[in-house]
């Protein structure tokens, strides 16, 4: 794991240095002496190696570095104002569409290739089949600016968030209403459906009881990484929503060489991956008890 | 004579599929009574399953019947309503599947998939229905009943499994059980101990038993009566003694001496395979592997001949005209040992 | 029942030998696997339909390369500039060079002075270019971009998935930390590289998503081989003395086939909308060559005054992403021998 | 229907701003940005403060005294102006503030604009002390700035944020932290900035009660919100979340009638940058026949509409004027901006021949903004349709990558652009004397440099000869076509009526509200 | 008697273990040691997850044995130098499968699977040689010769199982080893291919290692059988022998559990309980197979043979 964040650190540390260009936005006009020592305080005129082991040693006190585009302003800090917009509709998106994917998945499944099933795959289709930046412009013009139900744009209240939330949450939608249509339509095959049956429950009392939480358990392996995609910002939902978040963010700062920015939020991005990896093991364990008991060697 | 309970009256049902109509079931008729064992054998495909699924209206979707009806008590099921058949099945009539590694909700603790049927049948409360479900674990012999109730399937072993299995299917008391190929799955050794469960436990809780298997050791063991299922058929059907001292189909001449039995030196395979059901032959359907095939086999379906009062074989070799076989020599030796044995038996 | 019986004398003579059925017969009809599958998909209509639209979209855009390539795409008629849709005869606002200006229909192509004879069947760009030309030529861009991006998949994707599955052990371990890597690294740090490492335009676009998109698919081959090592039929091929590699041509390609071409139905929605976003972003495919992604983040941009603009290349679009979608779902129905019956 | 709601706003003073652009910076020694000089003009001020069309306003300095040579000025301070945090501006501060803005190690890539101050160029190259520039303060009051060489356009360069001054105090009280959030700076301008976190996207000036001349100030608070997409911008406009956003193209072209459409042109000039290290570009016919190829006029009617107009040459249009003429028109060479189709191509030909070659591939570079992408775009279709043998390839690049290529020569044409620092038309022409930094294409003329040389030396005092040298020098470049110049660009806004007294400058800092009020 | 056959096959001492040093280490086969003589069938029986399937697939070489040697005509398999002695060992030596549905490559007509080991070995010089080499295979397992175009989804469980074999005949090997390859069969159908291995058998003078775990089948199939316990081999002798005189509680055990199609025995039976704790090992006394009557051996102490020797005593008075 560790050894993961590592090589992801190397790896785009020198990716990144392959980038043309200077991060400063005015060289022609910067002395020699200036831009000497303006590399030197950036540490940008020593080795590569010497450039890349410096960096590493002050990722481990936590310190990224300072980004070029906010003159003086750490990256660290720059994240840190960033993360939390995204963070928060990443996670409000993905339970939108979690939720709404089970609900639409789980009835094409039980519905299986009759005009629900379609219907269903067809809404959560054309909901992905828009890219999400024509989805946001839609759902600004129509819903917030000719209806007026939510804000047009800004970050305030949890009213502002609505529409971003939607534009991006529909990915997820698509995404989780297909694996649970499959999950389940596969559970629904399975023996213990049938015996559920035999049982006598209900048709909801098998699904809720058997079929969901047995076709939700392969959708934490999706959630996961998805989450952390999710909550690393969306350039364009950010950009159409004016949110000050990250992803936005990112884009800019490897638009404009800003070196420390992009690998804090590369370091950030593979951080996340790596510990909801981690975490999804927790979480496997809790919700499939094959897996929990095995590992306490019952 | 006992109470009826089940009586199904020329059964038919059909599968819409690609290539056509698959004739799963054509014109079956059996009943069951009340504490007894039917054993129903058949080679696969030949509409065992399909046969009991429809007694519990689970039958796929694009199957279809096309005929007959079952009626349990004076009911007919094929008429009831989906509403109706849910509060069927699981406590008027329950099943018990193949296999049991598959068979439970890897996710649900075993306590809770045993009480589901009393909280939905009998509408008891959560706490009451484990503590029968604890009951019906110590039954079926499951040790340390009260710590392993809150165990996972993972965490049995497959006879173990099985056992819980059954638990689920008994523990509403139903008056019908089916068994459709319970120890198929199993190692011999935990056969010989789930089936000596399940005789165990229909004594205790006097439910009529549908076995289904096409193992005829098993049925020899288990049931009181026979029914012998060939492609969508039933061409054979007698009490248990009957049926394997005095068979009259040459298919169940041919199940019989395919087996090992302790003495056996020779098996006699039936050749081929049976036919396909998406175009049944018009006559006998086991006329392509019949070496005592007639020409009337060919065109026409035999009816049922009495042999005995309980005992019917739907075969062209027992109409007065047909000429006399000789059986094989297993079939031989044991009509003999029946001769014995009644011989015996009425001393 | 019993009446119907007619014995005739010799009904119960033996049956001769020459007459005796055959014993092993199958009834029904002999079917390939591919047969079987095309059966199946037949039966899902929405699949079927769009597969048809996809081979449509596929010679219309293709077939359209000696009409609009290079040399009519880089011509521009500024004083045709962002006329609506004009069909002649149809009288409908919308498509008849009317434009909805501040709540009222405007007849552009009179505002503009355009001869009565010249009209554009799905309107003109900013800079007077035909926007049905434009959406047939960015539509076929967008495909290439998928479908090199999928060959990407097909090749490098399964062929990595394949070894890592089948060698197992350290090596499989060592391959699959090295996709984690990969798959950690944000593929926008990717993809802008090769698009300044590289010259930006088409191959690098398509380089780049498919140095980043082919993960996927060595994941999910991998776990397939997994699995389909340990089948019986490849053990028997192995106790035949086969050569790995062509156990893994033989039996574990095609078997693999439905994951692969399920997948691939995912890959193309996925390149497609990732060069639109490259074109949100701005690095996307250079003039005087378009894709879908180009179309739409110009019409977004003037959708509140254009909205035709937008909707025109969005509908393409949206009705490639669905017919890729749908065939996807129907073919991995289709090929999934657990659905079958 | 928002009647109500714009009547309160307006009694209210408040103005909701539209902006583009994160504020990357509150320090003026290393702002290089228009959204940061912007608030800086606002939330600081200078020795002067530049008015409608630049005109030189009192800002700290009450009275300036410049020397008969030209080459000190000395600066009476204001006694009534005060930082925010409750210091007294005084002359130490522009000292302090100047000093450290030119010192190598503070990186400020501006410090260039103080060449020319005495040492400034010896400081920032490192090879002099910081304390040796021609700044010093004589008293809290008084402040004597001795230069090099003659700056006409010094004043003009007062009122530029990078002349602002500094509290010392504040500076090193916040280290590293200075300017980098509202709280961690100090004001002496009509605003102080207020709700900004460092990269925030919304940010809001209130108004200074310490400001000398408040009483002038009717704003009470202006909202400044970024948004990066026109056309959320448009919309917050429409539903009176903003007062003023900002539009593109399309939009501009839409919306041409409305009573509330301000189109604003900038000092800059977009032109196209042959590379004269090669061969084919050293070829004047072939530069001309590209140039003459482009219908410019279409191009900023029907393509950009913005308000962007054909551009007369790289000097922009009304921003430097003597005598009542404005610089463009007089130093206009016609046939370097105008469009002639058949000898367009009579000289391609001409040149093609004399390059010894049938076919002309090379790319046109560019940004990867949209208007560059239309640019070269329209460009591309001009000259391919055109001229036969041609063949463009269009490059579009971030910013940073073509700034890359084009320092590094690595490019065959390049569109590129130049806004003015400051109001004189030296602030284009010094771009093309051989030995500059910016002048990627390599174009060299001996005529030229010794043109631009005189205006700064021997002419530099003569307001008349040095206007005839700079006019001249433009002339020498258009007419070799060593550029070709394309538009002049314009912003296109939408304000609403009721926002009066925005000031707009097309040069350095562009908007100042110290006058501004709402109706 | 015995000893003046061929051994074909000597297993000697082997171990498979999996996961080894893992915390989830499986001993699936654990100090196995027996041999096959040529042209005889030897079974082995044991209950699932005896590691019956693992003995098997160690001897055909799919696993790298843990320990201990697996000799085939005398050579140690793991020691095949060239690839030539390596793809002859491939040709003699050959399995049938123990699910007729995982068995054959679906997307491949049955006669590209039949023809696999024909194209491996190149064993027929033309397409022509190799149709009629396949389609007589077909026949001999008793199938049609116009199924060679279907797909394996088309055929039944036991046709499967018969193109299995047809497969494993292609070669021509001398030594099958079938690893349960009725018991997914129905009843009638096992005895269709038991019958054909046994005619096979007859005809082409092969060995097999026969793989199942229920008895009854095996005892009519086999000349020797041994039983597999927890990857240890407990018993060993003739069919009879074992059959009809079990030493081990296990073989009891297993032997009494098998149901017989006869209603009147079936009443009467009862089935031997096995406890299988009795068996502990301890180190200083390790049990292993030893001779209690000449070709019947049985795993045990030293202790151990004494009461085993009466045991078999007793059967020898009862009969
Ligand atoms: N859903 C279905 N669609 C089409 N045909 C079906 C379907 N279900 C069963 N059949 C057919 O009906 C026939 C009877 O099947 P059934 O499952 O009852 O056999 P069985 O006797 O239970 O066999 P087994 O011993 O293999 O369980 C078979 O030929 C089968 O192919
Ligand atoms: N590849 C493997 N990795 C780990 N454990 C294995 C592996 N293969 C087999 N085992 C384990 O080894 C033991 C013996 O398995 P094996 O398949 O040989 O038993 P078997 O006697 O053939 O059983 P069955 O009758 O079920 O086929 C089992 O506990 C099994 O789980
Ligand atoms: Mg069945
Ligand atoms: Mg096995």
């Amino acid at each position: 794991m560790i050894l993961t964040l590592f090589l992801v650190a190397t790896i785009t540390f020198f990716l990144m240095k392959l980038m043309p260009g200077t991060p400063y936005s005015n060289q022609q006009k910067m002395t020699a002496q200036q831009i000497q020592i303006m590399n030197e305080q950036y540490g940008l005129n020593k080795p590569m190696w010497v450039q890349y082991l410096i960096y590493l040693g002050g990722m481990l006190h936590g310190d990224l570095g300072v980004s070029f585009q906010f003159s003086n302003q750490p990256v660290s800090y720059l994240i840190a104002s960033r993360i939390g917009a995204s963070a928060q509709l990443g996670i409000q998106a993905m339970i939108f569409g979690v939720v709404l994917g089970i609900i639409i998945g789980s009835v094409a499944a039980v519905n299986r290739n009759t005009w629900v099933d379609t219907l269903c795959t067809v809404l959560s289709i054309i909901g992905k089949s828009v890219p999400n930046f024509v989805l946001a412009v839609l759902l600004q013009f129509y819903i917030a600016l000719k209806l007026g139900w939510f804000p047009i744009a800004d970050w305030g209240g949890f009213s502002y968030t609505v529409l971003p939330t939607i534009a991006l949450g529909v990915g997820p939608l698509a995404e989780t209403a297909r694996f649970i249509r499959t999950g389940m339509v596969d559970v629904l095959n399975s023996d213990y459906i049938e015996l559920a049956k035999a049982k006598g429950l209900t048709r909801y009392g098998i699904v809720w009881h058997h079929a969901l939480r047995n076709s939700l358990i392969p959708l934490v392996t999706l959630i996961g990484p998805y989450t952390v995609t999710l909550m690393t910002g969306s350039m364009v939902i950010e950009n159409i929503f004016s949110i000050p978040g990250i992803g936005e963010q990112f884009v800019k700062s490897i638009l404009t060489n800003d070196y420390p920015t992009i690998m804090g939020v590369t370091m950030l991005f593979s951080a996340g991956l790596v510990a909801v990896i981690l975490i999804t093991d927790v979480i496997y364990g809790i919700i499939d008890p094959r897996i929990r008991l095995s590992g306490s060697g019952d | 004579m006992a109470e009826r309970i089940l009586d199904v009256k020329n059964l038919k049902i059909d599968f819409h599929t690609y290539a056509g109509e698959v004739k799963a079931i054509r014109d079956v008729s059996f009943h069951l009574d009340k504490g007894e064992t039917l054993a129903i054998v058949g080679e696969s495909g030949s509409g065992k399953s399909v046969t009991t699924k429809s007694l519990m209206g689970l039958l796929a979707n694009n199957a279809e019947v096309t005929g007959g009806s079952i009626m349990f008590h004076d009911q007919d099921i094929l008429k009831k309503s989906e509403k109706e058949m849910q509060n069927i099945r699981g406590k008027d009539i329950a099943m018990i599947f193949q296999d049991p590694m598959t068979s439970l909700d890897p996710t649900m603790r075993i306590g809770q998939q045993i009480a589901e049927p009393l909280i939905k049948h009998k509408h008891v409360d959560k706490k009451k229905a484990w503590a029968q479900a604890l009951e019906l674990m110590k039954l079926v012999g499951i040790t340390d009943a009260e710590e392993r109730i809150k165990n996972y399937p993972h965490q049995f072993s497959g006879g173990q499994r099985q056992r819980i299995v059954i638990a689920i299917a008994l523990v509403c008391y139903p008056e019908i059980l089916i068994a459709d190929e319970p120890t198929t799955a199993l190692d011999v050794t935990i056969q010989a101990q789930i089936l000596e469960l399940m005789k165990e436990l229909q004594e205790k809780i006097e439910t009529s038993i549908i076995f289904i298997t096409h193992d005829l050791g098993v049925v020899a063991g288990m049931a009181d009566r026979v029914a012998v299922m060939y492609a969508g058929q039933i061409v054979e059907y007698g009490t248990v003694d009957e049926i394997f001292f005095n068979p009259q189909h040459p298919y169940t001449w041919g199940l019989l001496n395919s087996m090992p039995t302790l003495s056996s030196t020779k098996l006699e395979a039936i050749p081929g395979t049976p036919p396909d059901l998406l175009d049944p032959p018009k006559g006998d359907p086991f006329v392509a592997r019949n070496p005592y095939a007639m020409k009337i086999d060919a065109e026409q379906r035999p009816p049922f001949f009495k042999v005995s009062e309980t005992h019917y074989a739907a075969t062209w070799l027992l109409h007065p005209d047909a000429p006399k076989v000789t059986p094989p020599d297993e079939i031989i030796r044991r009509r003999q040992t029946f001769k014995d044995i009644m011989a015996h038996r009425a001393i | 029942m019993e009446e119907k019986i007619k014995l005739s004398p010799d009904s119960f003579e033996a049956l001769p030998k020459a007459e005796e059925l055959d014993n092993e017969k199958i009834a029904a009809p002999s079917l390939t696997f591919v047969q079987d599958a095309w059966r199946r998909l037949k039966m899902n209509k929405g699949a079927l339909v769009s597969l048809v639209v996809i081979i449509l979209m596929i010679i219309v855009a293709f077939g359209s390369t000696p009409f609009i390539n290079h040399d009519s795409l880089v011509k521009s008629a500024p004083k045709y500039a962002n006329l609506p849709a004009k069909i002649p005869g149809v009288p409908i606002n919308g498509l008849n060079g009317k434009l909805k200006v501040s709540g009222e229909w405007v007849d552009e192509y009179k505002e503009n002075n355009v001869p009565a004879n010249k009209y554009f069947v799905l309107g003109t760009d900013y800079l007077g270019h035909s926007l049905a030309q434009r959406i047939v030529y960015g539509t076929k861009i967008s495909l290439i971009v998928a479908l090199v991006a999928t060959f990407f998949d097909l090749t490098l994707g399964v062929a990595y998935g394949i070894f890592s599955g089948w060698r197992g052990g350290r090596v499989d371990n060592i391959m699959q930390r090295i996709i984690e890597i990969i798959s950690s690294i944000p593929s926008l740090v990717i993809v802008v590289l090769m698009l300044i490492v590289l010259k930006p335009g088409m191959t690098s676009i398509i380089a780049a998503i498919a140095i980043s998109s082919w993960t996927t698919m060595a994941r999910m081959i991998r776990a397939e081989t997994l699995q389909l090592k340990s089948q019986e039929y490849v053990l028997a091929a192995r106790t035949l003395g086969e050569s790995p590699w062509k156990i893994a041509w033989k039996h574990l390609v095609p078997n693999l086939s439905s994951i692969i071409i399920i997948q691939t139905m995912y890959t193309i929605p996925t390149a497609i909308f990732f060069e639109a976003f490259l074109s949100f972003i701005g690095i996307g495919i250079s003039a005087p060559q378009t894709s879908l992604g180009v179309l739409l983040n110009d019409g977004q941009k003037n959708f509140q005054f254009l909205p035709y603009q937008m909707w025109y290349p969005a509908i393409v679009l949206c009705i490639l992403m669905i017919a890729f979608n749908l065939l996807g779902d129907g073919l991995r129905d289709a090929f999934d021998p657990k659905t079958r019956r | 229907a928002c009647g109500s709601k714009s009547s309160s706003s307006s009694s209210k003073q408040v103005l909701n701003w539209d902006q583009t652009a994160e504020l990357p910076t509150m320090d003026l020694s290393k702002a290089t940005d228009r959204v940061s000089f912007d608030t800086l003009n606002n939330t600081n001020e200078g020795l002067y403060r530049l008015g409608k069309d630049s005109k030189v306003e009192p800002g700290m300095a009450t009275k300036t005294v410049v020397s008969n040579d030209g080459l000190k000025y000395t600066f009476t301070l204001r006694k009534n102006a005060k930082w925010s945090n409750g210091d007294k501006v005084t002359a130490k501060d522009f000292v302090y503030s100047w000093q450290r803005t030119v010192k190598p190690s503070t990186g400020s890539q501006y410090a260039y604009l103080f060449s020319g101050i005495q040492n400034a160029d010896d400081i920032t190259a490192g090879k002099k002390a910081p304390s040796t520039l021609g700044v010093k303060a004589d008293g809290d009051y008084k402040l004597v700035v001795t230069l090099d060489k003659q700056i006409p356009y010094f004043k003009l360069l007062m009122g530029f944020a990078s002349f602002f001054p500094q509290n010392q105090k504040t500076v090193e009280k916040y280290g590293s932290k200075y300017g980098t959030a509202s709280k961690y700076m100090v004001y002496n301008g009509p605003f102080k900035l207020t709700k900004w976190t460092g990269s925030n996207l919304s940010w809001t000036m209130k108004k200074n009660n310490d400001y000398w001349d408040k009483k002038n100030v009717k704003l009470s608070a202006i909202n400044n919100k970024v948004n990066k997409s026109n056309s959320t911008g448009y919309n917050l406009y429409q539903s009176d979340k903003l007062d003023m956003t900002y539009l593109n193209a399309e939009q501009a072209k839409r919306l041409a009638d409305s009573k509330e459409l301000v189109t604003r042109r900038g000092a800059s000039t977009f032109y196209l940058e042959y590379n004269q290290t090669k061969k084919e570009f050293q070829n004047k016919k072939i530069r001309q026949a590209l140039s003459l190829v482009i219908n410019r006029k279409q191009f900023t009617d029907k393509v950009l509409g913005d308000g962007s107009t054909v551009a007369k040459g790289l000097v922009a249009s009304d921003m430097s004027k003597h005598n009542g003429k404005d610089f463009a028109d007089e130093a206009e060479v016609k046939e370097a901006t105008a469009t002639d189709t058949a000898k367009a191509k009579k000289l391609w030909n001409e040149g093609l021949k004399e390059l010894g070659v049938k076919e002309l591939s090379f790319a046109l570079l560019s940004d990867d903004t949209d208007k560059a992408k239309d640019s070269t775009e329209f460009i591309q279709s001009q000259i391919e349709e055109n001229l036969s043998g041609a063949k463009v390839s269009v490059t579009n690049v971030p910013f940073k990558t073509r700034l890359d290529r084009s320092v590094k020569g690595n490019f065959d044409v390049v569109i590129t652009a130049w806004g003015a620092d400051f109001a004189d038309p030296i602030s284009f022409l010094d771009l093309f004397t051989a030995d500059n930094t910016y002048n990627n294409g390599k174009w060299k003329n001996a005529e030229y440099d010794k043109l631009i040389e005189s205006s700064k030396t021997t002419n530099a005092g003569d307001t008349s000869k040095r206007w005839d040298d700079l006019v001249q020098a433009q002339k020498v470049l258009l007419k070799d076509q060593g550029i070709a110049p394309i538009y002049q660009q314009a912003e296109a806004t939408m304000v609403k009526s009721k926002v009066k007294g925005v000031i707009y400058n097309s040069a350095g800092a562009n908007y100042n509200f110290k006058d501004a009020y709402i109706k | 008697m015995s000893e003046k056959r061929k051994k074909i096959l000597e297993v000697k001492h082997l171990k498979q273990y999996f996961n080894v040093g893992k915390a989830d280490e499986v001993r699936a086969v654990d100090d196995v040691t027996f041999d096959v003589y040529e042209g005889e069938t030897f079974g082995l029986v044991g209950e699932s997850g005896s590691g019956k399937t693992t003995t098997g697939r160690s001897i055909i070489h799919l696993y790298e044995p843990t320990d201990g040697s697996i000799l085939f005509e005398g050579r140690d398999i793991s020691k095949l130098k060239t690839k030539a002695e390596f793809l002859k060992f491939r040709r003699e030596m050959q399995m049938i499968f123990q699910d007729p549905y995982a068995s054959l490559n679906p997307r491949m007509k049955i006669k590209d699977i039949v023809a696999e080991g024909i194209d491996i070995h190149h064993l027929a010089k033309n397409d022509a040689e190799r149709s009629k080499l396949v389609e007589d295979l077909l026949e001999t397992v008793g199938l049609n010769r116009d199924h060679s175009s279907r797909y394996p989804h088309e055929f039944s469980g036991g046709q499967r199982q018969r193109i299995g074999i047809a497969r494993a005949l292609a070669v021509k090997p001398k030594f099958i080893i079938a690893d349960e390859p009725i018991s997914a069969l129905d009843v009638s159908i096992q005895a269709q291919v038991v019958n054909l291995l046994k005619d096979l058998q007859r005809e082409h003078g092969l060995t097999y290692l026969f793989i199942a775990h229920d008895l009854s089948m095996v005892k009519y199939i086999s000349d020797r059988i041994g039983v597999m316990h927890y990857g240890k081999l407990l018993e060993v002798g003739t069919a009879d022998e074992i059959y009809a005189h079990p030493l081990h509680a296990y073989t009891a055990s297993l032997i009494s559990a098998v149901p017989v199609p006869d209603p009147e025995y079936e009443r009467n039976r009862k089935q031997l309980p096995y406890d299988a704790s009795a068996e502990q090992d301890h180190p200083d006394n390790p049990r292993k197979l030893r001779e209690i009557v000449p070709g019947h051996f049985v795993r045990c102490t030293e202790d151990e043979v004494a009461t085993y020797r009466k045991k078999a005593e007793e059967y020898k008075q009862q009969a």
